[in-house]
Parts: structure tokens; C-alpha cells; sequence
């Protein structure tokens, strides 16, 4: 038997797949398909404290190998959260945690103050990421100074595993990972979505109602690969990483570039049964490497 | 109905005219129950220009075989590959997704009104009705002659109407042009077609105070409720057109 | 007869399809395949001051609708140039530009200058942004201040049309657009390759001997269109827009967005053909349009 | 001879056994005049992962029906979707690209050494000498004996040496343990295979001092010298594999 188990923090995960925001619903959606609580962990979709009706239709558009996203953080808030959705995700026997969004540092602290409450809540996902929102999000995201401030923020008030979700769009990702290091957050997880845009040439208009978009899917891979990279070797935490994550062999990729764990994004569109299929190929490859433990492949490539 | 995933065999592939094709599938698996206006996501193998799956409606069940067909016009690389399939090729389905058309009472005088590809729910639909003791008729519109497919499948359910734009059979004009739309008065139309065909139908219903449901063909990334992608502006705000539809009556919608 | 033809400050194309630097050679390579005189431009392989040998092999690896290089700018340097190349080149009745590598801002301003004696050379597309070379090059494309000094060395020293290629492995593209234009670049042009990664999980190593290269083809192409577009809105010279561009559908995005002329890259490598094909298809587009000139639809979408 | 970018018919596609097939192609244009070491890049299409062009060599040529021949190992996506092409289905070469082998004078002793899929080339150079009445030998290794391909057509040009790994037919062994290296000596051995395998070939050719060239199958990207991406080690520096190569004499290379 290999040992699958991988630590983020003072959160143990069963194995290192997790499943990322905006992606996974509030992973009943994929009751149906599998059992949830097989996974190491699971992501819910961006929450802020109060509702948000998202960004105009259209919000999709494909691309070669990716698609583009301008949802804008659609979500019914945390009250909603705490007496709708709640209660439901804590049955699951798996890590469940809720990834936190605002366009002020007051926002995002208010946020954490209310999911300390949920115990069942082991980690949040910082996301000081998201391109789709016009105030707040990504302005975290790109700016050192607003980075540090609001990490620093939330981790006053958040005991538990803060995790930090970092924007690709950046000219050093190595900058932001050490400050959200220095403030004490206990991993990174990136990447968040490129910056992207597509056209309808037939009807000469942009495709999404924003014009610019999150792009995600095997397309940003390599990009994130090479970020995640990086950032594993700028600093001590665990990196969790993310982007265009299909297959076991994807995500063996940033296992062995150095990720502690990975979460599976726009995949779960196309087989809903991705993130469990990854497991089991990851599995497979440590049994056929005869490698006992997940954790001796995790930056297999620095070495 | 619990959501699968499950790979069907193409049993047949029948081309009707140069655009639109019959892809008849089925599963080893008993078909669960089906209902109108549901649909199923299809990963198009082998095109490489097709990243996520296409959404489908189900355009006819036979549980005694446990198959079920789609009727699809080519639209694009993905529907242009899914033309091409050969009897024995394996398909993968997401399904069953969405809601369904709501079935009236009896003795409710109803009008299945579908353009183009969009006739393909209502074949379901009509023939789920008449099984039940329903009398729908039918109200097809087309560019022309050579566009009009199924027509004798349609026939099996209920008299049916024509337009072609060109005149070339049945009457001339639009969908909404049809005589029988000031002939009759309806208490319930289904449309399924073109967006602005079923704008203009909803017009009609509105201003004739019919109840009239809609299934919208919005962008769909997941077909299952989990990316947002798909919304709908509704009365009662944004609504997953994959969940909460693909069918709506258009007295919620913001049209 | 629609028209097809373009200014770049004072350069004219003949249309706006030009091919991108380090795809196409030095256009003899071409020959066999069609006249390279029909194009509006050609840019060469990148050149430097000395011979350079470039990376070790593995340089390449496949990528979703990608492809990631390492080649460092291998090239027989100057001489080797003037007096082999620029003989060759001379003959195209096209645009034939010179893409400007350095490692330090001397190296661009000799070499600069070493090609102001060659008549034949419209214009130098100051590259500013290769990922691929330890020494030089990105270093110039990320920091706004090497940049401004690099580009305000060359100008002094080339009199003709001054393009500067953008890296996009930065948070701003906008920034460095405008400081090309403040320096006096006559255009800008973008993106250069995306800085990305691969891993073989079968050999447990990176795929490239330099673990990191430039990501190029379709799967940029979303990113490469939105920098364009912002680049477009913030600045008044013309902008060239270069990523993932295969067919006149990819291309026509690119002009709609506000490109006045556009790069084919990688699509050369699949169809040799491409460049020309791309010419034919906007032709066709903007007769299907009744659109009698192209530069009508340049920058379309932002009106 | 000017390279071309050409639609191919595929005449047959025959499988040898559960890794290597044989793609037969015909044109419509005359062939050019085709060199043995030369190779072709086929764009595959209908497979997601492919992206690039696939280099092949060319391992027959028939003038009379402007036919060639590839010798295919499955190696993944992009030989699987060639592995399943069927007859008629057109595909996009861009050939004749490379180098080729040099053919020595008269009167020389010969060996054609390959392994595995390293045989494709040789057949076409096999052929090419003996029509110009040259008279190599042929010293073939595969892993066992169900590997052994083509056997009857390389016995048509020359003597025909085995080995395989396991023993079940010729010799017991690698390529390199073959006896005929032992109690032969050649002035020329032309030789591809996996690398481990040429470089073992190149290192008895340097211990014997024969003259040795090999077909190398670096990492392509474009195939006609523009991406400089198929860099090859040589003591005149880095040259392009695609066309400064495939073929290069051990002698230049830095191994
Ligand atoms: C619930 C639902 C049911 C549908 N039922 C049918 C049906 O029974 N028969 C039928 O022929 N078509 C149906 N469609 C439309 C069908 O999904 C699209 O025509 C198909 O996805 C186009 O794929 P493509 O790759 O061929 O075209 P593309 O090249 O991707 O695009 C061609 C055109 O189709 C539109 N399109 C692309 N992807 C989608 C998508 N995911 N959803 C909707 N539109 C898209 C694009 O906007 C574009 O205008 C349905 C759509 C939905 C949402
Ligand atoms: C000049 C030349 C001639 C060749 N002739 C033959 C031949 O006659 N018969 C034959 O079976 N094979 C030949 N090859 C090898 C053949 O090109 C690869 O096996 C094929 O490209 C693999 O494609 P894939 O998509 O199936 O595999 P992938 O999934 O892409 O990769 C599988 C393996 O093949 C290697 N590979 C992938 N792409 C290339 C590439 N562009 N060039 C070289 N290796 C690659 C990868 O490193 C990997 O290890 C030749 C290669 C070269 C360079
Ligand atoms: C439709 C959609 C919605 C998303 N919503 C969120 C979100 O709310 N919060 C967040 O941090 N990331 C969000 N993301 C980003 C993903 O979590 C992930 O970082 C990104 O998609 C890259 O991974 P992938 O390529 O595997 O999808 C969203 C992505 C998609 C495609
Ligand atoms: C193999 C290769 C070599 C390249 N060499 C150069 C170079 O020397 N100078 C340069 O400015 N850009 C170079 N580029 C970048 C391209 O010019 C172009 O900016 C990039 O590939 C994006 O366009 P594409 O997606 O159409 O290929 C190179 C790209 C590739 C793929
Ligand atoms: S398509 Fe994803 S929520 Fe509807
Ligand atoms: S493969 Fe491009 S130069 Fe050889």
C-alpha cells in the first residue's frame, strides 16, 4: 500500500488531490458521480458576506485548450452560506474549505471573522486573485502593499490554515509567496486564472459581456507549472498547485516540481469524474515507481 | 434523477440534409428515466478545436433498447465531428441534465412550435404528451423545403403546421406568420428554436395571455451547475439555465 | 478590391501579415513554399552582436495547444549577417526587419548601429523580452527602468521605424507600452513567449535542459489578445499583435481588438503556408463584410 | 529538390503487429525524386494532444504510383490516430526534408544496422544500393521474435542478420553481440535505432575504424530549419537535425 497522505499545514489530507474554487460547486453537485469524501479536499465555490449576482451573460467562452470565465464571484453570501450550505458540506468526510473574496480588507476580515464560527471549517483559501471583479479581487492580487496588508489582516482574526491564493497575472510570483510567507500564512496555492480576452469575429464583439476574462484549463498549465515551480523553491510552506490539471500525469507534474498537494479546476467540467480518476493514476505511478510515499515524489526535480 | 456519466454506442448516424443529422445512441446500462427538455453533454472525441462538452436534447427515448437519439444541425467543429461518427463508436454522455417541460392537464389545447434544430425537444415532448392523452399540434418552421426533416415522425404525433421562409411548402414567412396563430388560441405553447423566433412567440403568448415555455440553448461550460456560466436573467434573479432550465416559461424571463 | 495595406510609422505593408521572429528564419526557408514577397513584413531570427549557441538540447516540448522553446537565441551573430544574410534578404520586395538582442544596453545600441549601415532594413524590432537566455533580454521587458534606458539608447542611434516586442510575464503591459512610447518607439509589438514548463513524469525530469521556456502558440493567444487590446487603449502608436495566431479568424481578433498588423509564429511550423493563407482569409472576410478597407476594422470593437 | 506541403491519400494502412504498422500514401502529383535518410512531417489531425507535426522517414518509395511507405511505431497520441487512419482518408505531408545517407562507391562492404522501428529507413537504403549495385548485408535486432517485421523484404536486398533480445530467432542478444561484428569487418555501417542502441554502433565502429552513419530522431518542432529547436552536439558546433540531419557520421557527432 502507498501512503497518500500529505500534510498543508496542521490540516492532513488523505491524498493530495482537492478540488478548486468556482469549479466544484459546493461539491454535492458531484454527489451523483462520486463520493466526495474521497477526496483530500475540496474547495468551495468564492464566497463573500454579502450576495452577488455575478457579471452579465455572456461568461464563457472557449479557447484552444482553456475556456475563459468572467462569473464574477455569483454567490448568495455568507449568511446564506452558514444556514444553506453548511450544514450540508460538513457531512463530508474530507476537508472543506471555503475560499474568501471582498473588495476591501474590511471585507475579506469580516468574512473570516464569520467562518470561525463554522468548525467544520479546517482552512481558508485567500483569494486575492480573481480578474473578474471590477473592485477588490486581484488589486490584491498585483500590489505587494494591498497583499501583505490584507493577509496580514486575515490572519489576525483566522487561527486555523490560512491558505493564500495568488494571482498569475504578475511579473515575479515569487514576491507575492514570500510576503504571504512573512505574514504567516501556511501555504500558497496558485495559479489563480490568466488575464485573457476572446473575439467573435463573425460578429465583431468581444465574447464575454466584460470583455476580459479568467482563462483556465491545459492551455495555462505550463505557466503554472513554471509558477509553482518557482514559488516552491522561494519558500518553506507547502504550495498547493493549480491549473489545467487533467489527468494523474498532470498532476504528478507539479508533485514533482514541488506542490504539496494540487487542485483540479475547469477538468471537473469535462469529466466530472476527474479528481478521483487522478488519485487512482496517482496511485498507480507510485505503485508501478515502487515509491512508498507520496511525499518522497514532492519535489522530486530540485533535488 | 441521478446524473451519469456513461459512454453510449453509436447505433445509428443518419445524415437528413446537409446540415442537420440523427445521432441514435445507446447504453448497456437501463436508460433512467428521461423526461422532455432534458439534455445530455457529449465529449466530442478526436476534434481538437472542441475543449468542453456539447450540450444536447434529448430528442427521442426508446427504454425498450435502451437508446435514445439527438437530432443536431452542424454548427461548428464539434457538431461537424459528431456528423462524422460511425455505427460502433463509443460516445460519452453526461445526462440526464436540466429540467423539463411542465405536462398540463388534460383537455388543455397546447401548440409545439419549433424552428430549425430546435424542433429536436419537442419530438420527445409531443410524443411524451400524446402518451399520456394529450392532444398537442404542431407549428414547425423552416428555411425551406429541403430543411424540413422528421416531418412524418412529427405527423405521428398531432396535425402539424408548416412555414417555410421561401414558400416553398406550407405557408410563407416566419413561424409567427402561420394562420393558425389567429385562428387558435392556446392555453399552453412550447418553443424551442432560434432566440429571436422565441422572442417573438413569447410576444405572441404574452399579448394573447398564453402560457408559453421556452428551452434556451445558453453557453454551457459544466451542463450541471457548477461553473455559473450559463446563467439566465430571471424575475427571480440569475438562474443556471442548466439546472434551473434549459426550459423556462418566459413570464420569468427578462425578455 | 478591398484594400490591404497598413502604416507602421513610416513603414508600409502590403497588408498586415508579417511573420514572427525566431519562426521563420531568415524567409529563405520559406521559398519552397510560396513568395515570401507576398507578405507585409518579415521579422528575422533574433540577432546579437556575437555568435551564440544557444541552449543544450532538449530545447522544445509539446504543450497543450502549445509549444514551450529553449533556444536562446542561437544565431551566427552580425557579421555573420551582413555578410551572408542581408545579401539574401535584400532581394524580397517586403518589409525585412531585424529582431535586436542584447545582454546589456551597449550590446543593442552597437549592434543598433551596425545595422543602421544596412539600407535594405526598414526597421529593428527591439526584443526586450526573450525568457531564454540567462544574461540580458527578459530582464529588459520586466523592469520599467532597464527598459526606458534600453529604449531610449537604441533610438538615438537608429533613425528608422523602432519597434519594441513586449514580454508578457509582467502585471502591467501597459506600463512598459507606454514607456516605449515616451522613448519614441515608432511601434510596439506583442506578446513574446510566456515564461512556462513541462515536466517528462516517465524520467522524472523537466523537459527542457533549461527547465523553463516560452510558451507559444494557440494557448497564448487569449492573453496575447487581451494585452493588445489594453495596449491598444493606452497608447497612440501602432500596436502589433503576435501570439497563437493561425488562421485570419485568429488574426482578424487581433486587428478587431486594435492591432494594425499582426505576427504569425508557431502556425509556420504546422503549415508553412500559414502566413499567406492568413493574408487570403482577411481578404475574404472583409469582402464577405463589404468592408473596402482594412483599416476600417482595426480596432473595431473598442468604438 | 524543393520542399513541399502535399495531401496524401492513404492507399493502406497495414498493422504488423500491436506496435508498428505501415502507412502506404499516394499523391496525385508526380513524386520528386526522394533520397534514402529523407523523412516527412505528417500533420495529424483529429488528435487533440498532437499539435506539432510528426516526423517520419521515408521507408519505401514506388515512382510508377507516386507512392511512399511509413514504417510507424506506436509511440502515443499522435501514432495511435495514424495507427487508426483508414483507406482514402487524406493527410498533409511537408517532405522531402533532411539529409540523406551517403552512398559509397562500389566494392564496399556494407552493413545496415538498425533496431526496432529504426529498421523504416533502411529498407528505402537497402533498395536505393542495390539498384546501383552495391551489396549490403543487414543486421536487424528486435525485442523477440513477434517483433520482426518485414523480414521477406529486407531479405530481398541483401543477406539478413537477427537477433533478439530474448533468443526466440537469430542470435541471442543485442544488435551490438551479433557475431557478424565480430567475424566481419565493413567499411561502412549505416545504422537507427534507439539512441543507446547507435551509440553502441558508433562505438564499434570507432574501435574498428569503419566509417559509420546514423539517423538520429531528435525532438522536432518545425523540420525545415526555422525553429532550431532539433539542435545536434557536433564537433562543427550545434547543427540542425532537420537539415543538416537526420543523417550524421559518428565521427561528427559528440558522443
Ligand atoms: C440545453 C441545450 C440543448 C441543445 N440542444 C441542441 C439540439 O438538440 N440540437 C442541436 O443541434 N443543437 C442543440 N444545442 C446547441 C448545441 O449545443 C450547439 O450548436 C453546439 O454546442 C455547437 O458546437 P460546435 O462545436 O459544433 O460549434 P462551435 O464551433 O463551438 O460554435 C458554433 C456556434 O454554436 C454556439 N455554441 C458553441 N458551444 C455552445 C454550447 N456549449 N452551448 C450552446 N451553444 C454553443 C456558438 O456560440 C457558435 O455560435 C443545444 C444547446 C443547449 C444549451
Ligand atoms: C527524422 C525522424 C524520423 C523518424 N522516423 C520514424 C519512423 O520512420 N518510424 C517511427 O515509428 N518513428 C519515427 N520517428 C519518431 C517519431 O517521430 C515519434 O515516435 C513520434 O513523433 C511520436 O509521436 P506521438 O504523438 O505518437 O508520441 P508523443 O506522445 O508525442 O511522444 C511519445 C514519445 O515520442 C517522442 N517524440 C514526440 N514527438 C517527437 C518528435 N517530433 N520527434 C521525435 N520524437 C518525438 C517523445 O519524446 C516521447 O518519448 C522519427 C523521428 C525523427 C525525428
Ligand atoms: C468558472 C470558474 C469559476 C471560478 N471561480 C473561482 C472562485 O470563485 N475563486 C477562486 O479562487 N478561483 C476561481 N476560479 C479559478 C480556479 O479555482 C482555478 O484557480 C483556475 O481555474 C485554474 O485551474 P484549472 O485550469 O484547473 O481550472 C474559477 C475558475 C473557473 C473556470
Ligand atoms: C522556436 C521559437 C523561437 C523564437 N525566437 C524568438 C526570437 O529570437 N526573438 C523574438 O523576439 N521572439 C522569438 N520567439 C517568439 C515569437 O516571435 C513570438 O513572439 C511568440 O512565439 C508568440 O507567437 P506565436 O504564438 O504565434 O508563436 C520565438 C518563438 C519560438 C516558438
Ligand atoms: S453550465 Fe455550468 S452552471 Fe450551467
Ligand atoms: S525542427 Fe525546426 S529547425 Fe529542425
Amino acid at each position: 500500500m502507498v501512503k497518500l497522505d500529505v500534510a498543508i499545514g496542521a490540516m492532513k489530507l488523505k491524498n493530495p488531490v482537492m478540488t478548486a474554487s468556482g469549479t466544484f460547486g459546493y461539491g454535492s453537485e458531484f454527489d451523483d458521480f462520486f463520493d466526495v469524501s474521497l477526496l483530500g479536499g475540496i474547495i468551495l465555490k468564492g464566497t463573500t458576506m454579502e450576495a452577488r449576482e455575478g457579471n452579465p451573460y455572456p461568461r464563457m467562452a472557449e479557447t484552444p485548450s482553456g475556456m475563459l470565465n468572467a462569473v464574477g464571484l455569483q454567490n448568495k453570501g455568507i449568511d446564506y452560506f452558514e444556514n444553506n450550505i453548511y450544514p450540508v458540506v460538513s457531512a463530508y468526510d474530507t476537508n472543506v474549505i471555503v475560499n474568501v473574496n471582498g473588495s476591501s480588507i474590511d471585507d475579506y476580515v469580516a468574512l473570516a471573522e464569520r467562518i470561525v464560527r463554522l468548525e467544520n471549517i479546517p482552512a481558508i483559501e485567500l483569494n486575492i486573485s480573481c480578474p473578474n471583479v471590477k473592485q477588490g479581487g486581484m488589486i490584491f492580487g498585483t500590489n505587494p502593499l494591498s497583499a501583505r496588508e490584507v493577509i496580514r489582516a486575515v490572519r489576525s482574526v483566522w487561527p486555523r490554515v490560512l491558505i493564500v491564493k495568488l494571482s498569475p497575472n504578475v511579473t515575479s510570483i515569487t514576491d507575492f509567496a514570500r510576503i504571504a510567507e512573512e505574514e504567516g500564512a501556511d501555504a500558497i496555492s496558485l495559479i489563480n486564472t490568466l488575464l485573457g480576452m476572446a473575439i467573435d469575429v463573425k460578429n465583431m464583439k468581444p465574447s464575454l459581456s466584460t470583455v476580459t476574462g479568467g482563462l483556465s484549463g491545459p492551455a495555462v498549465r505550463p505557466v503554472a507549472l513554471r509558477m509553482v515551480w518557482q514559488t516552491a523553491n522561494a519558500v518553506k510552506i507547502p504550495v498547493i498547485g493549480i491549473g489545467g490539471i487533467l489527468t494523474a500525469e498532470d498532476a504528478l507534474q507539479f508533485l514533482l516540481a514541488g506542490a504539496a498537494a494540487i487542485q483540479v479546476g475547469t477538468a471537473s467540467f469535462i469529466d466530472p469524474e476527474s479528481a478521483v480518476k487522478i488519485i487512482e493514476g496517482i496511485k498507480k505511478y507510485l505503485e508501478d515507481k515502487q515509491i512508498l510515499d507520496v511525499n518522497e515524489i514532492i519535489g522530486w526535480i530540485n533535488r | 434523477m441521478a446524473k451519469r456519466v456513461e459512454y453510449f454506442t453509436v447505433k445509428n448516424n443518419t445524415r437528413l440534409n446537409s446540415d442537420i443529422f440523427i445521432l441514435e445512441l445507446t447504453t448497456a446500462e437501463q436508460l433512467p428515466e428521461l423526461k422532455p427538455g432534458q439534455f445530455a453533454q457529449l465529449k466530442v472525441e478526436g476534434s481538437p478545436d472542441t475543449f468542453l462538452r456539447r450540450p444536447f436534447s434529448i430528442h427521442d427515448v426508446d427504454y425498450a433498447s435502451n437508446s435514445i437519439k439527438m437530432l443536431i444541425q452542424i454548427a461548428g467543429s464539434g457538431t461537424r465531428r459528431l456528423s462524422r461518427l460511425k455505427t460502433g463508436e463509443k460516445l460519452n454522455l453526461v445526462y440526464p441534465l436540466g429540467n423539463s417541460f411542465t405536462i398540463p392537464g388534460k383537455d388543455s389545447s397546447i401548440l409545439l412550435a419549433g424552428g430549425g434544430c430546435g424542433i429536436a425537444p419537442l419530438l420527445f415532448l409531443g410524443r411524451y404528451m400524446k402518451s399520456r392523452g394529450l392532444k398537442p399540434q404542431l407549428l414547425l418552421g423552416f428555411r425551406d423545403s429541403e430543411r424540413i426533416v422528421e416531418y412524418s415522425e412529427y405527423e405521428s404525433i398531432g396535425p402539424v403546421w408548416l412555414t417555410t421562409e421561401d414558400g416553398s411548402r406550407g405557408e410563407k414567412g416566419y413561424l409567427t406568420d402561420h394562420s393558425i396563430l389567429r385562428n387558435e388560441r392556446f392555453d399552453h405553447v412550447y418553443c424551442c428554436g432560434p432566440e429571436p423566433m422565441m422572442k417573438a412567440v413569447a410576444g405572441y403568448c404574452r399579448e394573447t395571455g398564453t402560457d408559453c415555455e421556452v428551452s434556451l440553448e445558453h453557453l454551457m461550460a459544466c451542463g450541471f451547475g457548477v461553473c455559473l456560466c450559463c446563467v439566465v436573467d430571471t424575475v427571480r434573479g440569475k438562474l443556471c439555465s442548466c439546472t434551473d432550465g434549459p426550459v423556462f416559461n418566459t413570464k420569468d424571463l427578462k425578455w
